[in-house]
């Protein structure tokens, strides 16, 4: 999928920049967004899933321009797969309904599709018996896997992922990480902000290095890690596998 | 702007909470000696009569702004009422009487007049103007419920509740052990008005036509022997002027 | 001990049924006795077959008194919906005037209002009936309180709650049937509850326009028998019959809806 | 479009000044523009100067007021505080005490809880007063409301608050003082505030055994002069001077105490 | 320090055993916990700072008897240093507030004294500006930091640390880190409970594995990381390390 940004700058009511002219053009598969916290990894994801529009640039996916009108945009989000930082699941459904509801309501499912669709979805995730809790009756690791669920169940052309495995035990973050490797067979393009490095360098074929609201570097994986090129990389990335085992 | 002129019906505000003059019988309907008085004014100038049940506080302003014809709801005539509406003339008469405590001895309405002593009256009745006018020593606890006043009394919070004979009469023969009344008269007669919205001349001469009538043919003698035949061989005994006995 | 252990909650903080039970006799009978204790003091003695009589017509003061409440909460759930949503608007004549109705309303008197409202207002554009009357005054009364309670709970909503909303593309109405609406519920319910409480028993300040409600039957009873406890007491249990089912059914839909601890 | 502008609120949710005065003046203007065109319907004419005999008497009844709101105000602070504690208590008797009298005050009208307690209870105990009873009777009214608010309050603290409390060695006073009590300020602020205005509103009740508050003094006017509009409506400016600036104030303190969006 | 722990069991409310006759003796400088998520590692360590009593069993430091009674434990708790998995810090007071408070009111400092400890606390981490913030007002990272400030500004004997790099990025994660590291000089004893496998290798002394309520494995870290002798900890090490870089 052809993504292509075109000098999109972002700022808040407070008017503080947070994105500066960021540019961007590429067919991809699999592109992990890397950086220090506050860069502006969250912002530009939420960008490019059409929930906040930018204050000036363009976007285009497969060349089609998107255009940020609150009518126009509904569509566009309707063809991708949205999975958030945190707290990304509807509180008051199970987790059966938070991947049942989409279906039925914007997808036009009949309800036995859609409870089809997610109880296989359950399955594969192995959370069948699940199904029925909240959210705060759920691990952040099964929180995190209905997610991911939810935003696949409609099989969209494009996944975005904002830190899939933020506040996760390690065993969960190898599981939700095993998932989203998965998926890259289901023939989905994704995009997603993480803080697990090895993941970034072996599971993602493009790696982006956003700091302080501008693209430091883009590149293959391979050459990322194995020849940072700016100083800001090579700071992250040493401080970064300090402890590492 | 009331819709109400349209269907040409008499409309009669009162406080159904005086009896026997203005109640309800057990289904709730209006009866009393008002509500049969204001029926006959109905047939007297050809209207239907329609009862209006307003709490006393908004029978005036009912009047004021026309969503009443006319109040008939045992309202004494009063200059300070003159200033917002007009009456009829009067068709009955009341006497003011006192329910006092057992032990404040209290003997005439004298003794009520000095400092450090309580008077219970009902809100914006004729007891609570009077008191206002006339007993300025005292200190008035005025209340929304008769009950209330009654209670005052027989408790002893207050040392009298000035309010229309019948009713002294009928509590104090309720709470014998606690409680005494003054009957001497102790201030001219009231007199009961209908109450007609200012300005309305028209209507004012017809109600007062219809009085002097309703009193040759004798219907409030008929309406005596219906409603309080009791009451007024007690009144007769006591020596009390009767409440339509107008001259 | 064991016997002891009835007046002592678990650890665990549940309730056993008897517990539940033998403290409830207690403490209601801590109340009746103190009352009756002072009643004896005073040497009174109710006789509440005086009410016998007034049967019918404190039925329909009932009756009147439900209707009342019943339809001035719906009302008064669309006022305090609207207003609440309006004072949240773009649009800032809107969500002042909005803002000035919540604050001049929960800052007046009800007794106020309603002379205004019924002999002024009501008057000059025709609103004759005094049931109507009486159910916009409340509505509009309590619509005020309800607004607060709505906006509060609104602004007590995660804002990745509506993002999500977004993500898996509901359109805007949509969001508020499906999102908004039952988590709004659940937080809103226990200050709702008490607020319908408050309609049934403000519905009595209406009596000073004569709607003839309960209270207003009862203070009319009271002023031909002159039987004021035996009255009260009475109405104090009519209302309670009201109120209390009320915060029980209430308490059991906040238990269906609840979803975070 | 310049001009429009004044009249849509800015993106990031703020306001200037300019729109508040203009909105604030639009929407207070609307009230006052509907009132008065009303009234011209009706041909009615107001002239406050039949106030200015009483001025006394407004004066006292005001002060009035003010005194009984400002201590019951206290006082239920109190026995709400106090009542939220014993129904969390672990003796079952004290907390379902607390219940009952949560449940059965909020459940009846103020009207018979004020004729009870003064007629009944305060006779035989002795409180002749009618200040002090009028006093303690809107305590106890208010303080189960009270009770409610902070006991939804203490709810909402986090238990690791609690928990960071015990792990700095504060004892459970402390703990009180230093955690519990800063945290609960902020989060029932608005709630209590709704609830003191209710409070200077409802002492209006205990006109009902002749405390001649506010309320009263303005009926007792109007039965003399029925200038029954006039009347109602300096009532209502005169409770709005008190509960406007009450609003004022606690929202000026809630935003000191805020501390989470 | 030395630790013994006897038999100790812990079931809450739902009466479900969380802790199974948990037994541990040693004289211990840093101790690291380890293990999958809900197998009782905060449960343990709160037992261990006097938060919570276990349901039976005896707890020993330094050779004392710690009795589980409130009175007995806040003179117990004054002694040691605690910093949660998260929102530890009271979120009504500032950065500073929040390590002067206890300073003033638990340990009798005047104001100036605490101050003046606080301050200098705030400059060692780094964080003197923005010591008047309130914890929302922090980035994870700074909370974090002020929340171990907080524990060791009476310089306790014990300090207790419930994974105190959950949920931050990989810098702030070696920040902290770094910090506690530095800790080790100050004398104090330290138990942390830690995701952070490098760390766990590289700066505790002593490893204790804990899984579904009981003591797996304990040792010095080199033999733990190096040979592994259950299966549960060799499963858990090679899931830990699928995705590392
Ligand atoms: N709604 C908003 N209003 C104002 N500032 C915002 C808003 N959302 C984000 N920011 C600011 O934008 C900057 C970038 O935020 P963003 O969430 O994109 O960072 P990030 O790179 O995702 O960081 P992290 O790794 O911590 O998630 C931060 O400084 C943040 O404070
Ligand atoms: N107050 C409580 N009441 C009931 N169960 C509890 C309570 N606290 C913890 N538990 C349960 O005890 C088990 C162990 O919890 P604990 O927090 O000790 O796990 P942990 O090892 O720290 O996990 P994590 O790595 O996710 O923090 C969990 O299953 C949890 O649900
Ligand atoms: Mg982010
Ligand atoms: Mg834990």
């Amino acid at each position: 999928m052809i993504i292509e940004i075109k000098s999109i700058n972002k700022t808040f009511s407070d008017n503080r920049p947070i994105l500066h002219n960021i540019n961007y053009c590429d067919d991809l598969d699999t592109l992990a967004i890397i950086g220090p916290s506050g860069g502006g990894k969250s912002t530009l994801l939420r960008i490019l899933g059409g929930l906040i529009s930018p204050t000036s640039g363009e976007l285009k996916v497969d060349g089609q321009n998107i255009e940020f009108s609150e009518n126009k945009l509904i569509l566009y989000r309707r063809s991708i797969g949205f999975v958030f930082q945190s707290k990304g699941l509807f509180s008051h459904l199970s987790a059966l309904e938070n991947i049942a509801m989409p279906l039925i309501n914007v997808h036009g499912y009949s309800k036995n599709e859609a409870y089809e669709t997610t109880n296989s979805l359950l399955d594969r995730f192995g959370l069948r018996k699940d199904g029925s809790k909240k959210p705060n009756e759920l691990s952040g690791g099964q929180q995190q896997r209905i997610a991911i669920a939810r935003a696949i169940a409609v099989k969209p052309k494009l996944l975005l992922l904002d830190e899939p495995t933020s506040a996760l035990d390690p065993e969960l973050t190898n599981e939700v990480l095993d998932m989203v490797n998965e998926l890259r067979n289901d023939k989905m393009s994704i995009i997603l902000i993480t803080h697990e490095m090895g993941f970034a360098k072996n599971a993602c074929s493009k790696v982006m290095f956003l700091s302080d609201g501008r693209i430091i570097e883009h590149d293959s994986s391979a050459n990322m890690f194995s020849s940072p090129k700016s100083s800001e990389l090579k700071g992250f990335l040493s401080k970064v596998l300090e402890w590492k085992i | 702007g009331c819709n109400k002129k349209e269907d040409n019906a008499l409309t009669v505000g009162m406080e159904l909470a005086y009896p026997p003059f203005e109640t309800k019988d057990a289904q709730g309907n209006p009866t009393g000696i008002s509500v049969d008085f204001a029926k006959s004014l109905g047939e007297y100038l050809g209207r239907p009569v329609k009862i209006e049940n307003i709490a006393w506080d908004g029978l005036i302003p009912a009047l004021q702004t026309g969503q009443v014809d006319i109040v008939i709801s045992s309202m004494t005539i009063k200059e300070e009422r003159l200033e917002k509406i007009d009456f009829s003339k009067p068709y009955a008469k009341a006497m003011l009487a006192v329910l006092v405590n057992k032990n404040s001895n209290i003997k005439s309405i004298n003794d009520l007049n000095q400092s450090g002593k309580k008077i219970a009256v009902k809100l914006n009745s004729t007891g609570h103007i009077y008191a206002q006018n006339n007993l300025k020593n005292a200190e008035l606890i005025v209340l929304a419920d008769e009950s209330a006043c009654v209670t005052e009394v027989v408790q002893g919070k207050a040392d009298g509740f000035i309010y229309d004979q019948l009713t002294i009469y009928r509590n104090n023969q309720n709470n014998l052990d606690t409680t005494g009344a003054i009957f001497i008269p102790f201030q001219d007669a009231e007199y009961w008005g209908a109450g007609i919205q200012k300005g309305n001349t028209e209507l004012k001469t017809k109600v007062d036509e219809f009085i002097d009538k309703f009193y040759s043919e004798g219907g409030f003698d008929k309406l005596t022997e219906k409603y309080l035949s009791q009451e007024k061989k007690t009144f007769e005994d006591l020596g009390f002027d009767w409440f339509f006995s107008l001259d | 001990m064991k016997l002891l252990s009835i007046f002592i909650r678990q650890e665990n903080n549940k309730e056993t049924n008897l517990q539940r039970a033998v403290n409830i006799i207690i403490a209601c009978g801590a109340f009746i006795v103190f009352f009756f204790w002072s009643m004896k003091r005073l040497n009174l003695s109710f006789d509440f077959s005086v009410l016998l009589d007034f049967k019918y017509r404190l039925f329909t003061g009932f009756i009147t008194t439900i209707e009342l409440s019943t339809i001035s909460l719906l009302v008064s759930l669309l006022i305090g919906f609207l207003s609440a949503m309006g004072s949240k608007s773009k649009i800032l004549p809107l969500s002042y005037f909005c803002k000035t109705y919540i604050q001049f309303i929960r800052g007046t008197p009800m007794i106020m209002q309603v002379y205004l409202f019924f002999y002024i207002i009501g008057t000059a554009w025709g609103i004759s009936s005094r049931f109507i009357a009486g159910v916009l005054i409340l509505s509009i009364f309590e619509g005020a309180y309800i607004s607060e309670i709505i906006r509060g709970g609104l602004d007590s909503i995660d804002a990745t709650q509506l993002e999500a909303a977004k993500a898996v593309g509901l359109d805007s109405k949509q969001t508020m049937r499906l999102v908004i609406f039952p988590q709004l519920i659940a937080r809103i319910l226990p200050a709702l509850a008490g607020q319908f409480a408050s309609i049934i028993k403000d519905s009595s300040l209406l009596s000073i326009i004569s709607v003839i409600e309960l209270t207003q039957t009862i203070r009319e009873i009271s002023a031909t028998n002159f039987a004021i406890f035996e009255c009260y007491l009475f109405l104090g249990l009519l209302y309670l019959s009201l109120t209390f089912p009320l915060s029980m059914v209430t308490r059991a839909v906040e238990r269906r809806f609840k979803y975070d601890n």
